[in-house]
């Protein structure tokens, strides 16, 4: 019972955070505020709804753990590459007071 | 209870759908992509729980996996490496 | 009904692109586009309503509530099939870019088309 | 000894090649040959067998429908008979032509095309037929593109959107197919195809028409031909118009005569290959390209044979496929002289031909010899073979197509006999002193001495038509071969 | 003008697509050969998830052809790209933290891969899925690690094996059986791992063929030319 | 070998949540796999081994995940509040922190603890430097830099990794 | 209508949305993004009609591999349409 409830509501906390996170990529207003709300916000809530989902349904805990795990290693990984590569291209952060970019001159340095 | 879930994700379905048809960047797009995949994953695992089958979580499993390494590919793209 | 309708609009929008799009890559584009639309039909062909997957994974599932198992087997021959054939026109469009600088069709005219 | 080897055995081949290719490269070479070797011989020892009573080899254990059939009947023996003498002719001419690396990848290819084609001739399963004209054309598209100084990757690529295409409509009819009758096995849909309602067949019709007639260069679905016959390698040259077309005909044809056994489907075909044939052969004649017009030839062959399996009558049919048989030869033999004729004048066109029939006289002899036989004059085989489809046309009362069919021969001698006497009766000085390779010569050699034991004693061949006709034209049987065995 | 005519064409095409699929009722039950297949799947192939036994055993056959599919394009992307100087990866160095992870995370998705063509049999899944998994998993290093290198001769070794097993395993059926591809094997008990017959021997090799075939094919595709 | 035992340990219980059954064929083949890549891959997957199962470095781990949790909450009620309220103040740069941390492994996991902790984004990591994006700079003192975004994950993974 | 039907409607038009969109970007790495799209919601699709299998194949290969492939061709060749 309690179980059931505690999974419900993980499950909706979950919910909302997805769509917060879109609701965040979609109103922030430079590409990395975008990243920073979307990882945050998605990351949270896929790892409530799947954990949520595994509490509700006790056998399927251990696989809903491992895609826990994934998503929480996983994403912040590519939300660090797509921010890498947004500055390479030449994608300014949107900026109010000028060069706050201290990454700005860094170049890529070649592999060893 | 199925429909509020079912509600809060087509939103967050739309507002990802938006902003990748919006995003004056390619960079936008990407990680419009990215928010879609993560969604999707957590909505199959959900889909999963309402249609009662537990073999049917392998999907969503494979479905972080794999985005992932999509997404890491047109990152790497982005950034001129590959 | 809906998927049926939705998968015969991707099948033209790939058509579109391949018969009207210029560029190389786009073409191959559509034609991956127009295979996916195939898929989903196939797949909606063989749904049955509140029926579950064709596999026998826990107790009390009977056949009767079961989707048709065919046109998922043959849905997943077709993916792979469409996969190769993406490759190999993306490996010659590679090599005709190579040879040409150019991914415009009009351009590449040394045969007439 | 059952009809599955002719496909497992090409394929354990070409997995085997790579392993060997380790080894030994004189190696890889010599393995297709002695494949085809085998097969060729379990082709002409089964061949009896298959013409006298159908033998259906299940897939698997389980019986059609629910599993996948071979079907081995008389015309189906005839065709992998012919399929696998072919390609042990074109294998012995690649031998020493195909010196472009990577050759391992170019057997691996062809085993696979050899593959892909007894595939289609022999499978009784309409989903399994798709596979194997995945297989078919997707060799077809790399061998294409094998050589890389020529625009092979154009060419290969205009194939490749023509023949997808093709392959996305063939599984929309599947797909219609299967939602109506619920099942895949030919037999078993010939047998409920009354089952589906009038408008939704004329759409699968269309769908299947559309989609096999792109490999068997039916008119309005030909534009890749050309270019693919013209920019491909020689021998590949002399495989799409030997085997895959040949193949993909069968299956049209098959296909039609199962499900759609009707007088207007027929006409529709007839006129189909009037057109064909009349606008191939008058593209041939403007052509500057010795290969090109190979090519054009070839549709304009295979309008011939499109119109007389579209008559549909047991004469006709016979004839169709002792034309497919002549065809197959004569154009092989074409497509190798003309290989090494280009190679020694260097120069694709026709008119770098000049005076090569003093300078290579072997090769010249053998291009001049294909083009009598193709163009139908007596005693070469290609008389006969042209003969009978004219009779059988002629009896079935339709006198435009006769005519047309005349006219249009008169028009291929004119081009075959130009580009002989250029060989012949022009001078020129001749400077290339490479010589043709002996596996080359061997490889024409055969060839012409089969067309002119055919040529002399017709009823060989034809003795073994009336069976793979009735074959064809006898639905009934089939289903109940395909589905009791 | 080209626009007008194919929208004229589409439009035709689809009209009558959709007036055909219309007619096709949807949801109603199975029939037909599916039918029999759902109701005798564990009966007679020993396998749980019925369109594995579709695949594998009673459509085996198409698996053969989709397995050489594949083999074709990874031999004919071999052929078109083939340049007799080598070739090379041309890579630009990748972040610190995506080469760390990608180190960490590459064997877990192998063993996701064998995971899935292991119990192809049993949940969704089974070698082609596997072997993409793989190809993927080594892909992730491709773009990582420029000196990342694939032992192209192990690959087409792989590869060759695991296709002649699979023919292998279809003449066995021919020899002791009764027909090509036919099942030789104790079916087990429904469920475990080791049932089914010969459809996990046969998914091993598919998955090991695939996973090899993509991988070369990612390789020739990554390296350029010049 | 402390290494091979290790990613065999972990490639197992992997195995183990995949399947979720302790059925004695899936152990058998599921050990018989995770040696096989064990093997191929131990010296790539893990720099250190067994040396993780210290208890110390156990309780430090699962205080690790407790502040990670946290902080990713509180991450998000952040992300909530700008969301809905995009109105706040916001000072969006990217800034230089300095780490003391020498494992690459510690390394990745300090960039991905910053990038789910309120307000930052880490960019990329050279050497020694983290650049992160901050959508709210409230200085540009590294002193400040470091005791804002990763003072608590660097305290914590230094005990891990030491 | 039940919820599962709605999702259904909400996913059949962002598909046609993302087709469109791949059809009609001149950037071919955003219209690659939009294929990705594409097959990342057919595969929900699938998952949806009970059809995991296929749901797991798109996964696996229209969402990584084809993605990855094409990206990889646009790098070898250009970008943008002419």
């Amino acid at each position: 019972m309690i179980l059931n409830i505690l999974g419900n509501v993980l499950i909706t906390i979950g919910v909302i955070f997805l769509f917060l996170g879109a609701l965040g990529i979609f109103r922030m207003p430079d590409v990395y505020s975008r990243m920073q709300a979307g990882t945050k916000a998605t990351t949270l809530g896929a790892l409530s709804t799947v954990i949520g989902v595994g509490i509700l349904q006790p056998e399927w805990f251990w696989k809903t753990l491992l895609i826990a795990i994934f998503i929480a290693i996983s994403n912040p990984i590519s939300s660090h590459a797509l921010a890498r590569g947004s500055h390479k291209i030449g994608i300014k952060p949107f900026m109010k007071k000028e060069g706050l970019d201290s990454y700005e001159n860094v170049s890529i340095e070649e592999e060893k | 209870m199925i429909y509020i879930y079912a509600a809060f994700i087509i939103l967050a379905v739309f507002f990802a759908v938006l902003r990748g048809l919006l995003g004056p960047t390619t960079s936008d797009r990407v990680v419009a992509l990215d928010n879609l995949t993560t969604i999707s994953t957590a909505g199959l695992v959900l889909l999963g729980f309402v249609f009662q089958r537990f073999i049917y979580i392998d999907v969503s499993l494979i479905y972080g996996v794999l985005s992932f390494v999509g997404v890491l590919t047109i990152a790497r793209y982005l950034e001129g490496g590959l | 009904m809906i998927y049926y309708i939705t998968s015969i609009l991707l099948v033209l929008i790939g058509m579109y692109a391949v018969l009207v799009k210029k560029n190389l890559i786009k073409i191959v584009i559509g034609l991956s586009i127009v295979d996916n639309g195939i898929h989903l039909l196939l797949i909606a062909i063989g749904y049955v309503k509140n029926g579950t997957a064709p596999i026998f994974s826990k107790a009390g599932l009977q056949p009767n509530q079961m989707v048709d198992p065919v046109p998922q087997a043959l849905v997943l021959t077709a993916i792979v099939i469409g996969l190769a054939v993406t490759a190999v026109a993306l490996s010659l469009i590679i090599r005709l870019y190579d040879h040409h600088k150019t991914l415009n069709i009009n351009k590449i005219r040394k045969l007439k088309w | 000894m059952s009809p599955v080897h002719f496909i497992a055995v090409p394929l354990f081949a070409a997995f085997l090649i790579p392993l060997i290719g380790k080894v030994s490269k004189e190696l890889v070479k010599i393995i297709p040959g002695i494949v085809l070797l085998y097969l060729s011989y379990l082709s002409i020892s089964l061949f009896p067998i298959g013409v006298n009573r159908p033998i259906v080899e299940i897939i698997a254990g389980f019986n059609p429908p629910f599993g996948i059939t071979l079907y081995y009947g008389p015309i189906a023996a005839f065709l992998t008979t012919l399929i696998t003498l072919v390609g042990f002719v074109i294998w012995l001419y690649s031998y020493k032509f195909i010196i472009r690396e990577p050759t391992e990848k170019y057997y691996m290819l062809f085993m696979m095309l050899i593959t892909g084609s007894t595939g289609i001739v022999l499978t009784g399963d309409i989903f399994n037929l798709f596979v194997f004209f995945e297989i078919t054309s997707i060799a077809a598209y790399s061998l294409t593109a094998f050589l890389r100084d020529r625009d092979g990757a154009e060419a290969a690529f205009k194939y490749l959107l023509i023949g997808s295409f093709a392959s996305t409509f063939f599984l929309l009819a599947i797909a219609i197919i299967y939602a109506n009758i619920h099942t895949l096995n030919l037999a078993d849909i010939a047998s409920k195809i009354k089952d589906i309602p009038l408008t939704t067949r004329l759409f699968i019709l269309i769908l299947i028409i559309i989609g096999l007639g792109i490999e068997s260069e039916m008119f309005p679905l030909n534009g890749w031909a050309p270019d693919a016959y013209s920019q491909a390698p020689s021998p590949v040259g002399a495989v799409f118009g030997g085997i895959v077309v040949k193949a993909a005909i069968y299956s049209l044809m098959r296909i039609i005569f199962l499900m759609f056994h009707t007088a207007d489907v027929l006409h529709f075909l007839v006129v189909m290959g009037v057109i064909t044939l009349l606008i191939a052969e008058m593209s041939a004649m403007k052509q500057q390209q010795i290969k090109r017009m190979l090519a054009f030839s070839s549709i304009g062959q295979m309008g011939l044979v499109i119109i007389a399996f579209g008559v549909g009558t047991e004469p006709s049919v016979r004839a169709a496929m002792f034309q497919m048989f002549n065809h197959a030869l004569i154009k092989s033999l074409l497509f190798f002289a003309a290989g090494y004729l280009v190679f020694h004048s260097g120069s694709k066109k026709i008119s770098a031909l000049d005076g090569l029939g003093h300078d290579k006289p072997i090769t010249s002899f053998f291009f001049a010899f294909g083009a009598l036989a193709i163009i139908g004059l007596p005693p070469f085989s290609g008389f006969w073979s042209k003969l009978y489809i004219l009779l059988s046309v002629a009896d079935a009362g339709l006198m435009v197509p006769v005519v047309l069919i005349l006219i249009s021969s008169i028009i291929e001698a004119v081009y075959y006999l130009r580009v002989v006497s250029r060989l012949y009766f022009y001078k020129e000085e001749a400077t290339d002193v490479r010589r043709t390779p002996v596996s080359g010569l061997v490889a024409m050699g055969i060839l012409t001495v089969v067309i002119l034991i055919v040529g002399f004693y017709p009823n060989l061949i034809l003795h073994w038509m009336t069976p793979a006709a009735n074959d064809l034209l006898d639905k009934a049987a089939y289903i109940k071969f395909g589905l009791f065995h | 003008m080209r626009k007008v005519i194919a929208i004229l064409l589409l439009i035709i095409i689809g009209y009558y697509s959709i007036d055909t699929i219309l007619k096709i009722p949807f949801g109603e039950g199975v029939k037909g050969v599916g039918k029999h297949y759902l109701e005798s799947t564990i009966k007679e192939t020993g396998a749980v998830n019925s369109v594995t036994a579709i695949v594998v055993s009673y459509r085996g056959f198409d698996t053969l052809g989709e397995v050489t599919v594949l083999f074709l394009a990874a031999t004919g992307l071999g052929a078109i790209l083939y340049d007799k100087k080598g070739k090379k990866r041309s890579l630009q160095n990748a972040s610190l933290i995506v080469k760390t992870s990608s180190k960490i995370i590459y064997p877990l998705i192998a063993l996701l891969g064998a995971y899935v063509f292991v119990h192809g049999h049993l949940t969704p899944g089974g070698g082609f899925q596997g072997g993409a998994i793989i190809a993927t998993g080594v892909l992730l290093m491709f773009i990582s690690y420029r000196s990342f290198e694939t032992n192209h001769k192990a690959l087409s070794i792989i590869e060759s094996l695991a296709g002649m097993t699979f023919v292998t395993i279809g003449f066995a059926g021919l020899i002791y059986g009764t027909s090509f591809l036919q099942n030789i094997l104790p079916f087990g008990i429904p469920g475990e791992l080791f049932s089914a017959g010969i459809i996990p021997l046969i998914y091993v090799a598919v998955g090991f063929k695939v996973g090899a075939e993509l991988t070369a094919l990612l390789d020739n595709l990554l390296k350029t030319i010049k | 070998m402390s290494r091979f035992i290790f990613s065999f340990g972990i490639f197992f219980l992997i195995w183990l949540g995949f399947t979720s059954s302790f059925h004695y064929q899936e152990v058998i083949v599921g050990a018989f796999l995770s040696l096989i890549l064990a093997f191929l891959s131990y010296k790539s997957f893990t720099e250190r081994g067994l040396f993780y199962l210290n208890p110390k470095r156990l309780f430090y781990i699962i205080k690790y995940l407790a502040v990670f949790t946290i902080a990713l909450v509180k991450a998000n009620f952040d992300v909530a509040r700008r969301v809905i309220n995009p109105k706040l103040p916001i000072n969006p740069g990217i800034v230089t922190y300095h780490t003391s941390l020498k494992s690459d492994t510690a390394k990745m996991f300090l960039a991905n603890s910053i990038t789910l902790t309120p307000g930052t984004l880490t960019v990329d990591v050279i050497d020694d430097k983290l650049y992160i994006h901050w959508i709210d700079v409230i200085s540009e003192d590294p002193e400040t830099i470091y005791n804002e975004i990763g003072k608590d994950f660097e305290e914590i993974l230094k005990e891990i990794f030491r | 209508m039940s919820w599962l039907m709605i999702i259904v409607v909400v996913l059949s038009v962002v598909l046609i949305i993302a087709a469109l969109f791949a059809v009609y970007q001149k950037d071919l790495l955003l219209a690659v993004i939009g294929t990705s799209a594409v097959s990342v919601v057919l595969s929900v699709l699938f998952y949806i009609l009970q059809a995991p299998d296929v749901a797991l194949t798109e996964a696996a290969i229209g969402v990584a591999l084809t993605t990855i492939i094409f990206v990889i061709t646009i790098k070898k060749t250009k970008r943008f349409e002419e």
